[in-house]
């Protein structure tokens, strides 16, 4: 091991294996750290440990069943991975969907964000050792998930969309339900914020800690509220529109610091925006088919397709492979967890321990979606 | 004199947040989330589309709807369902018809995907509300839907 | 009734033999009083992060789960101790009771109430300072002897937090011993039944004595938002991440026991320990002085969670930066304008 | 930009590309594997084009032929281009890493690694990204079979 002499002391670097089980990971993501005392030297992302092949698993099953799958790469926005496979699908056989599947795709969609943000905000607090936070954001994402099991059945993985639509109608409270949370969480906003924003330790924590630059941001391929927080624009759902967010009205969150305080303030940005997104919507769903039918074996015409979405976590890319069989040839994610997680060397050289854990949760990992 | 102002700031921010921990500290009796589960068993109820597991709801002559088409089973990405079917003659008609033998429901290897639900054309089978699922041993989560002796209900096909 | 036995044993014992009995038998009932009473400031912690966080808290083992740090006790004491391979394994048993010795040791100075208090020395509040230091030698020891780089870390994090953080609470302590005038715990509780608590006496500079030693405290205690030694989020469990069964115990229960005495030393030097406010139950005899003490000690234990569960945790330089470039600067300048309030004769 | 401008500017670098839109929404450019690092960083350094972007790196097994599908973007002026390499070698496919282009594809690269075997030069740190180091095979070739872990149906 490399060792060096300063005067007379002597240092050395070691190390330490953060994970897969440790606290801060957020699942089962190894780093290997090179230490220098506090000083972190160099990190190495260590994958797989929940790899599940689900791309080799797509070219086996039909279309309808590679919905489900999606829900099991990034659980936290898994509407909106259902939504990117039946896009692609319904974009390949060119049908167009009913307005009212649009609408409800995206206020759902948004729900998902603002249940991902969410939870991302509960464990930002508790990996900087704040824990309260995260119980506080757990009761308002707790509301979301009951409008999503009266609505789709489930709480997590919800496959709800379908290739050609939605698998059923909403529920009859659905609208109620979504008022009552968005009146609730315009008050809760404003507490996050008193109780972690504001707060003078969180600030030092983040506050010019793990600085991303927007070249390397672009370069590395960064995506959702780690690019905006360099000043990337970036937002699929501004740049290439889907479903409904041609004809709702909002605002890009953009940040230029591209600290891990930036990061974090997008992200409660773009809670803001879902709700207003929300608020557009929801008192207007257009009536019409829940569901364009389609035959019950799907087959793709030959040829390539791609369709990109939003995710809480970034841009979520479907690459699709037909050669005109009722299972794709290739299936390929281009999953947002992957490239935002290839910054963190370059963020966290030479910074703390504790900067780690904050940039780590700062980056939003969830592992499967690395993994698939 | 920055040196003053940021202590300034930074006891006051310390304290908003601390305002908001302890409004909730006084009103802990009244806010608490906590569901204690095994005691509200009785007071707890399921959304009407929750998706627990697969059940084939019977009438009360022991008929059930399914015809044995397999959809579901063809459905099912993770080979859940499994249907062990025959030929019988049919009783008004005359014709060979098929029918199920057993209906086979793995609930270990579902995923709640929905999707055997969505495919069945005679709505055999239902989402069930129940949510108590686990079992000492793992041969118990292999269940046969169709009660034994049962059969399709007259006038049902697909 | 404490002065019956006293005779009793004097009557039947040489008086070298019943002096040392008499210690045995007091220092046992405070081991258990003290064991106890720390097994239920844990039932608090809980209790009270439930309440901070929406939740109920314990609430199985016993009415509202007042049995259940017991319950844990029980399974730790009952739990196999296990330890890795490699550790210095005569440095790792010691460890924990480094911990939970000095912790104790410390409690032995304080005035509960009049009578309640097992040793008075003339040098109480310098005896307090220097045992409760003494807990990190064996924070340090675990750390490092278990062989672990997370304990490692830890052990180091709590060395430097320790020896910083000590200068912040002799100093702030010291300002309110130059009001007064002495080091006996029985006689700075004197001095306010007199003259009202000493918070009050000192005018600013006692509370901002009081305020800096409520942060150097909670960080002395290695509680949020100072828990870098054992920071979950960064280092797993910090130094006793090798610790099992009775020995991580010994280390858990001193941490609260820590935070008692923190919390006691705050009531004696800034709020009279066991005087009633405004002297309302002066004249009662009956009345439990030791009452008015436990529940100032309760109130600022109450502090200090509160405190916990709402902050994040600073990091290890920061933490280093509130002490050398905030806490003590403040303290030093605090120091000279106590001693020209008391030159002035300002005090109330 | 139109498809047509950049298939022209892109076009003048060298002969032996071939350009295609049959089939996809983009415009697909086939470049021959020894050429991929100069014509990659030609897209990203000319100043109409600006393919700053890399969003997807796919490795693709055509059953003949191993390849890998690099989707560009220019975050500029938001036009896309979908540039293919293949080749017929496949025991020892190999050409040079773009990862010191956009950095997002050392991380990508590696995966194409781990699952087809296409050794990528002058990559910093070649290695399977996601299946132990002791695996055998390559796991999303077509000719790959493993009796035990994988259930066809």
């Amino acid at each position: 091991m490399e060792s060096t002499v300063k005067g007379s002391l002597k240092t050395e670097e070691y190390f330490i294996n953060m994970g897969p089980q440790h606290p801060a990971t957020h699942g089962v993501l190894r780093l290997i750290l090179t230490i220098d005392g506090e000083i972190i030297k160099n990190v190495e992302p260590d994958l797989g440990y929940i790899h599940r092949s689900i791309e080799k698993m797509c070219e086996r099953d039909s279309y309808q069943q590679i919905v489900h799958l999606t829900d099991r790469m990034d659980y936290l926005s898994s509407h909106i991975n259902n939504e990117a496979v039946c896009l692609v699908v319904e974009k390949a056989l060119e049908i167009e969907v009913s307005d009212r599947v649009k609408v409800i795709r995206t206020i759902i969609g948004e729900l998902t964000r603002i249940a991902s943000h969410c939870l991302w905000w509960g464990v930002t607090g508790m990996d900087l050792g704040a824990l309260t936070t995260y119980f506080y954001a757990f009761r308002d994402r707790e509301m979301i998930n009951d409008i999503f099991e009266e609505t789709c059945g489930a709480r997590l993985t919800m496959n709800y969309n379908i290739p050609g639509g939605l698998m059923f109608d909403i529920h009859p409270n659905f609208v109620k339900r979504t008022k009552e949370f968005i009146a609730h969480f315009k008050t809760k906003i404003p507490e996050y914020d008193r109780l972690l924003t504001g707060n003078v330790i969180f600030h030092k924590r983040t506050k010019g800690i793990g600085v991303l630059s927007k070249e390397d941001a672009i370069s590395f391929g960064a995506s959702g509220p780690v690019a905006r927080g360099s000043g990337v624009s970036c937002d699929i759902r501004k740049i290439h529109s889907y479903s409904a967010y041609d004809r709702v009205d909002f605002n890009e969150a953009l940040l230029t610091d591209g600290d891990c305080f930036a990061r974090y303030n997008v992200r409660i940005q773009e809670m803001w925006e879902s709700l207003s997104i929300i608020e557009q919507l929801i008192d207007n769903i257009p009536e019409g088919d829940i569901i364009t039918p389609t035959k019950a074996v799907i087959k793709l015409p030959k040829g390539e397709y791609y369709q990109r979405v939003e995710t809480a976590r970034g841009e979520l890319g479907v690459y699709v492979n037909s050669t005109g069989t009722k299972n794709p040839y290739r299936f390929k994610f281009r999953s947002p967890g992957l490239s935002n997680l290839s910054v963190i060397n370059s963020l966290s050289k030479g910074s703390k321990i504790g900067d780690l854990v904050a940039i780590m949760s700062t980056i939003d990992i969830v592992v499967p979606d690395i993994d698939r | 004199m920055s040196y003053f102002s940021e202590i300034y700031n930074g006891i006051k921010t310390l304290l908003t947040g601390m305002s908001v921990t302890g409004h909730y500290f006084v009103r802990a009796r009244k806010g608490a989330l906590t569901q204690q589960y095994p005691d509200n068993r009785d007071t707890l109820k399921m959304f009407d589309r929750f998706r627990g597991e697969v059940i084939m709801p019977h009438d009360e002559f022991n008929e059930h709807r399914c015809t044995g088409c397999q959809k579901c089973e063809i459905a099912c990405p993770n080979g859940t369902i499994e249907i062990i079917w025959d030929r019988g003659i049919d009783e008004v008609t005359g014709k060979k018809k098929k029918k199920i033998d057993k209906h086979i429901y793995h609930l270990a290897m579902c995923t709640m995907c929905g999707l055997c639900i969505e495919a069945c054309p005679t709505d055999a089978i239902v989402w069930a509300q129940n949510y108590e699922n686990s079992v000492y041993d793992r041969t118990h989560l292999t269940k046969i839907l169709n009660q034994p002796g049962s059969k399709v209900k007259a006038g049902i096909e697909d | 009734m404490i002065k019956d036995i006293h005779n009793w044993l004097f009557s039947i014992m040489p008086e070298g033999v019943a002096s040392i009995t008499e210690m045995v038998l007091i220092a046992t009932a405070y081991l258990i009083l003290f064991a106890v009473a720390g097994l239920y400031l844990v039932y608090l912690e809980r209790k009270v992060a439930a309440w901070f966080q929406l939740r109920l808290g314990p609430n199985r083992v016993g009415p509202f789960g007042l049995f259940q740090t017991m319950a844990d006790a029980l399974k730790l004491v009952s739990k196999e101790l296990t330890s890795t391979d490699r550790i210095d394994k005569f440095l790792y048993n010691l460890a924990p009771y480094f911990v939970i010795i000095a912790s104790l040791t410390a409690l032995a100075v304080f005035p509960f109430s009049k009578q309640f208090q097992a040793f008075d020395i003339n040098i109480g509040l310098f005896f307090l300072i220097a045992v409760s230091s003494m807990g990190v030698i064996g924070i340090l020891l675990g750390g490092w002897s278990s062989n672990n780089k997370y304990a490692l870390i830890g052990a180091m994090r709590s060395g430097v937090q320790t020896i910083s953080y000590e200068l912040s609470v002799g100093l702030s302590l010291l300002t309110m011993v130059l009001l007064t005038g002495s080091l006996q715990l029985s006689e700075i509780i004197e001095v306010q039944r007199t003259g009202g608590w000493l918070i009050l006496q000192g005018h600013v500079p006692a509370v901002i004595a009081f305020m800096i030693f409520m942060i150097a405290g909670t960080a002395e205690t290695n509680r949020a938002p100072f828990d870098l030694v054992e920071a979950e989020s960064e280092l797993g469990a910090g130094f006793h991440t090798e610790y099992s069964g009775m020995k991580f115990a010994y280390f858990f229960l001193a941490e609260f026991i820590n935070m008692f005495i923190v919390a006691s030393i705050a009531v004696v030097v800034f709020f009279g320990g066991w005087l009633s406010p405004f002297g309302i139950t002066e004249g009662i005899t009956w009345f439990p002085e030791v009452l008015w003490f436990l529940i100032k000690v309760l109130i600022i234990i109450l502090l200090m969670m509160w405190f916990r569960w709402t902050f994040p945790r600073l990091r290890v330089d920061q933490l280093l930066t509130l002490e050398w470039k905030y806490l003590l600067p403040i303290n030093l300048v605090n120091i000279v304008f106590m001693a020209i309030i008391i030159w002035l004769n300002w005090t109330i | 930009m139109t498809n047509t401008e950049i298939q022209n500017i892109v076009s003048s670098w060298n002969d032996k590309l071939e350009f295609s839109e049959e089939e996809s929404e983009f415009l697909n450019v086939m470049v021959p594997p020894e050429d991929i690092h100069d014509i990659c960083s030609q897209l990203k350094a000319h100043k109409d084009l600006k393919f700053d972007y890399l969003f997807c790196v796919t490795g693709m097994d055509w059953g003949k032929e191993l390849g890998v599908i690099y989707h560009l973007e220019s975050t500029t002026f938001r036009h896309n281009i979908v540039v293919k390499v293949k080749t017929e070698d496949r025991e020892n496919p190999s050409w040079d890493s773009v990862s010191d282009i956009w950095y997002t594809a050392e991380y990508h690269e590696m995966e194409v690694y781990d699952f087809f075997g296409i050794k990528f030069n002058n990559h910093p740190n070649l290695k399977r990204l996601f299946l132990p180091p002791d695996w055998q095979g390559f796991s999303l070739r077509k000719d790959y079979v493993d009796e035990e872990n994988m259930i066809i149906k």
